[in-house]
């Protein structure tokens, strides 16, 4: 299956520096199968118009079109369609919200998130809690990157946070946490609910309606999709609720110099013209996604990693972070004292593509009392043989290194 | 013409042009709503262009009697084929019919634009829930 | 040399609905040469990974080639490539220059706008009125939609308003704006100039540096580009003087629980995963552009548009609005009393797409006591043949209408 | 080796492989800077990486002496390199001298990603700064 899945991803068989390319780096952005290039092309060969409002064919077709994906996007997450609303990416989703829930929040609340945030999750935060007079709580780890779950269950119960915003799988560790669980807590307390789910949409799927979530923010491009585009759900009663964010056409309902009004969500936080293309090839991502059996898709990966965390474990010196039973398929490791920027330089001589450095997460790293980790993050697209390239060139750089 | 009239008329008419031709034709037939009738109230929500529709039972009280205008031909056309397919009828028939399928089967949907679609949808959305309403 | 031109736009000779589509509706979003299809299909298929910190190759090729494209905007802005920042639209950005320039308001201060702005250049000042207590005022403009030159420069010296926002050209009229001199009155009275170029990226190509501006924004789908990228140019130091806008990863200098640090522009306004593949296709649009002959393509826009103008005049009951005699190649007519909407219905069974409605500009729609108009919007990729093929469209929707 | 030792050493390996090895290799050379010495303004702003570099002029005020560590060993590479470079020279020797032309010419600025450049650009900024500052 997997080989016959890998020729829908002509990346897969480029060469860089004359070597055959080891795409590691899914984590930062996943690789897009032919169907949705194939799809960006058609749209701008021959289906081409801005949307909304136009009485001529070819733009009544790309509204259609349009609009037809986020049908299919709230049918991939198991929610209504007019709770999705589309934006830039997942850092757009969460500024969306930050702001939007900031009329909820004063001097006396809580703002809970965990030390496992990529910064998109923590910033926009701190930017509401300091508007607002909020306070910033952040929930349990261990010494190792893990969530304590039961201790960040009763942290819940007794700060009754306004508001909770963790991510589903941690990006710079792959760790998947039971939000569902917390969730379950939260919501008891009356705690408003986000879930990052930037790094679990392609590898877990979730399904929102058992979640529980009152929001959960994507971006496309980590999901076979085109750059420039993601989206978000909001519980529609609270996303409603939301003041607008940005303004501007397409989101009012009537502009006049004495007073504006806006649409109703989602129309009311799409202001401008969107990334019609964008939004178009993502639907083709998620054909893609529905057209596979996606648990063995999950199995596989799931195999990919344990080969890979076992290879890497047989090499003396290495330490994997992070929390190897519940994992989304992202090895960060150090090797003794080596830099992780060094590791990476070498591993990419090789053809092996991995990040380096902090991965958006720097109170993560300064917790774990690092500069930085060497990433190597999976997805479906990858075989065991690029995991044994990866193997051979860390050891060739590991006697490089100790010479 | 009764609905089935306009249904075979637009359906034997090919082309676009013809189409919206006859269907503005069909819109020109409706008489014009007094002003006194163009009440807020009676503005469907949800149409690009300004829509009046005014539903009531007749003098025994027993048949649907609607009336209705619009600012553009066409939406007034569209009105037309909507009158016809419910005016005159008793409510409980009223309820069997979906004006919208018929649309759809016209393929008139699939080429308005998708907000004059929604336009569509809203007065039939409204017709429904007024005839729910008498009952 | 326009016949070989139009080869490069593949949706020129697609057929919609059976009918050779002529396509009036650039002003809304034009259609893409070849090449910006050919560069982001590359990007996908050879290219694709996600830039800034990255130590694999295709990571520092990605950033390279996203960097490069900043260098030739601002070249062909004849500004300097720090300050230019990418958004996701012109929307985008005069949400960012609106909410940036709030800490500089007070509840005395004007901000100075035209009745003929598009909503984005409305709502965003109106939020930041209504958060800051200042007020907006409208510049003089004829009953025909014709900004009177002298009386606002008057006003500009009178008011003397803290902002002057104006666009450089009317996407519902085409009106071409002198905003030089707009400009040069209003920052002898210390008012920040911002410039809402959507419109005349593409028709005008303006140097910023004559324009003397402080701000300029732009949408790349207006301008040959892909959906989902824009921009915008401030002057350096009071770019880098904003506050941050959207919050995230990338636009850090540090971050932590005990406070966060920031870069300098243009960082600090590019949070998250940019539109990579969209900065990519702008680029080979900007290659596009820079390789035709501007003032030769500008002559033949006005032939057009003249040519467009004659015939039209020539239709008794046809009124067209607005400036004809500076004029960007947009025309935006009513006849007698009939809808628009009719009108754009009936074109669109010929093949013809316009665009009919308020265009995003309510207010002006109102000062013209109209509801909407029918908008032929032309680029350099029409031809006379379009041209011939709309008013014998047009002549038979009149017949119809008159019947 | 001075800088043209290391010019043709470099150019003559083949491969990005044998390359950074050979940078890194100059790194292990380079002795480390005692802590002592890595203080903040020693710091090089604009790189990924910790850069420490100190410049002054030798015992009799005439000639550049340079010493640097950075806590990568391929940057220490670079450093190595760089000190190569301007090391021992008179301050309007040094003026004549392009460093990072030369990372150029040997093709490493194209092969480093574009913050790893804007890092090397950092390190050579600061000293052209300095040496203009001895005159
Ligand atoms: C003059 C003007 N300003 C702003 C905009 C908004 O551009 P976008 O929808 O690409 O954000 C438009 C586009 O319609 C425009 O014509
Ligand atoms: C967990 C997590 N949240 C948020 C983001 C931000 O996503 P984007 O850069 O696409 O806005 C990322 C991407 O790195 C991520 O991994």
């Amino acid at each position: 299956m997997i080989e016959q899945l890998r020729k829908d991803f002509p990346l897969l068989h480029t060469q860089v520096d004359e070597q055959t390319l080891c795409y590691f780096d899914s984590a930062a952005t996943t690789q897009k199968p032919q169907s949705v290039i194939d799809a960006v092309n058609k749209f701008y060969q021959q289906e081409n118009a801005n949307v909304h409002r136009g009485a001529h064919t070819l733009s009544a077709a790309a509204t259609t079109q349009y609009e037809a994906v986020r049908t299919k996007l709230a049918d991939f997450l198991n929610v209504a369609a007019k709770e999705v609303v589309w934006t830039k990416g997942a850092t757009d989703s969460l500024n969306l919200i930050a702001y939007g829930l900031s009329d909820k929040l004063n001097k006396e609340d809580i703002i809970l998130i965990s030390p496992l945030e990529h910064h998109a999750n923590i910033v926009p935060w701190q930017q509401a809690a300091h508007r607002t007079g909020a306070r910033i709580e952040t929930l349990p780890i261990s010494p190792q990157g893990i969530l304590d779950l039961e201790a960040s269950k009763q942290l819940i119960k007794t700060l009754q946070p306004k508001i909770l915003s963790v991510c589903h799988a941690s990006n710079a560790l792959g760790n998947i946490h039971d939000v569902a669980s917390l969730i379950d807590i939260a919501s008891r307390c009356g705690t408003i609910t986000v879930v990052d789910g930037a790094q679990s949409f392609l590898h877990l799927r979730p399904d929102l309606t058992a979640l529980g979530c009152d929001f959960f923010v994507f971006s496309a491009h980590k999901a076979l999709g085109p750059t420039g585009v993601g989206g978000l759900f909001g519980r529609y009663e609270l996303l409603n609720d939301m003041p607008v964010y940005q303004t501007g056409g397409e989101m009012i309902e009537r502009v006049s110099f004495s007073g504006t009004t806006f649409r109703d969500a989602p129309g009311k936080f799409e202001p401008g013209t969107p990334n019609i293309s964008g939004v178009i090839g993502f639907g083709a991502a998620l054909d893609y996604l529905n057209a596979i059996d996606d648990s063995a898709l999950a199995h596989y990966e799931q195999c990919l990693y344990r080969y890979l965390v076992d290879a890497l474990s047989d090499i003396g010196g290495v330490k994997i972070w992070g929390d190897i039973k519940q994992n989304i398929g992202v090895v960060s490791f150090t090797y003794k004292d080596e830099h992780h920027f060094d590791i990476a330089t070498f591993l990419n001589t090789y053809g092996v593509a991995v990040r380096s450095g902090h991965h958006c997460t720097q109170p993560l790293m300064e917790h774990l009392s690092l500069s930085g980790t060497v990433r190597v993050s999976l997805a479906f697209y990858n075989s065991y043989q690029d995991i044994d390239t990866f193997i051979d060139a860390l050891k060739d750089t590991i006697d490089m290194l100790e010479e | 013409m009764d609905i089935t009239q306009i249904q075979n008329r637009l359906n034997s008419l090919s082309g676009w042009q013809a189409k919206y031709r006859e269907i503005m034709m069909l819109g020109k037939k409706l008489p014009a709503l007094p002003e006194a009738l163009k009440t807020p109230d009676a503005l469907v929500q949800g149409c690009e262009s300004n829509v009046w529709l005014h539903l009531d039972l007749d003098e025994n009280q027993e048949r649907l009697v609607l009336i209705a205008d619009s600012d553009t031909r066409i939406v007034k056309g569209l009105l037309a084929i909507i009158l016809a397919t419910y005016n005159n009828l008793l409510p409980h028939e009223a309820k069997e019919v979906d004006a919208y399928e018929l649309f759809e089967e016209m393929g008139l949907i699939k080429h308005l634009s998708p907000s004059r679609g929604n336009g569509v949808k809203a007065i039939i959305e409204r017709i429904k829930a007024q005839v729910n309403a008498f009952q």
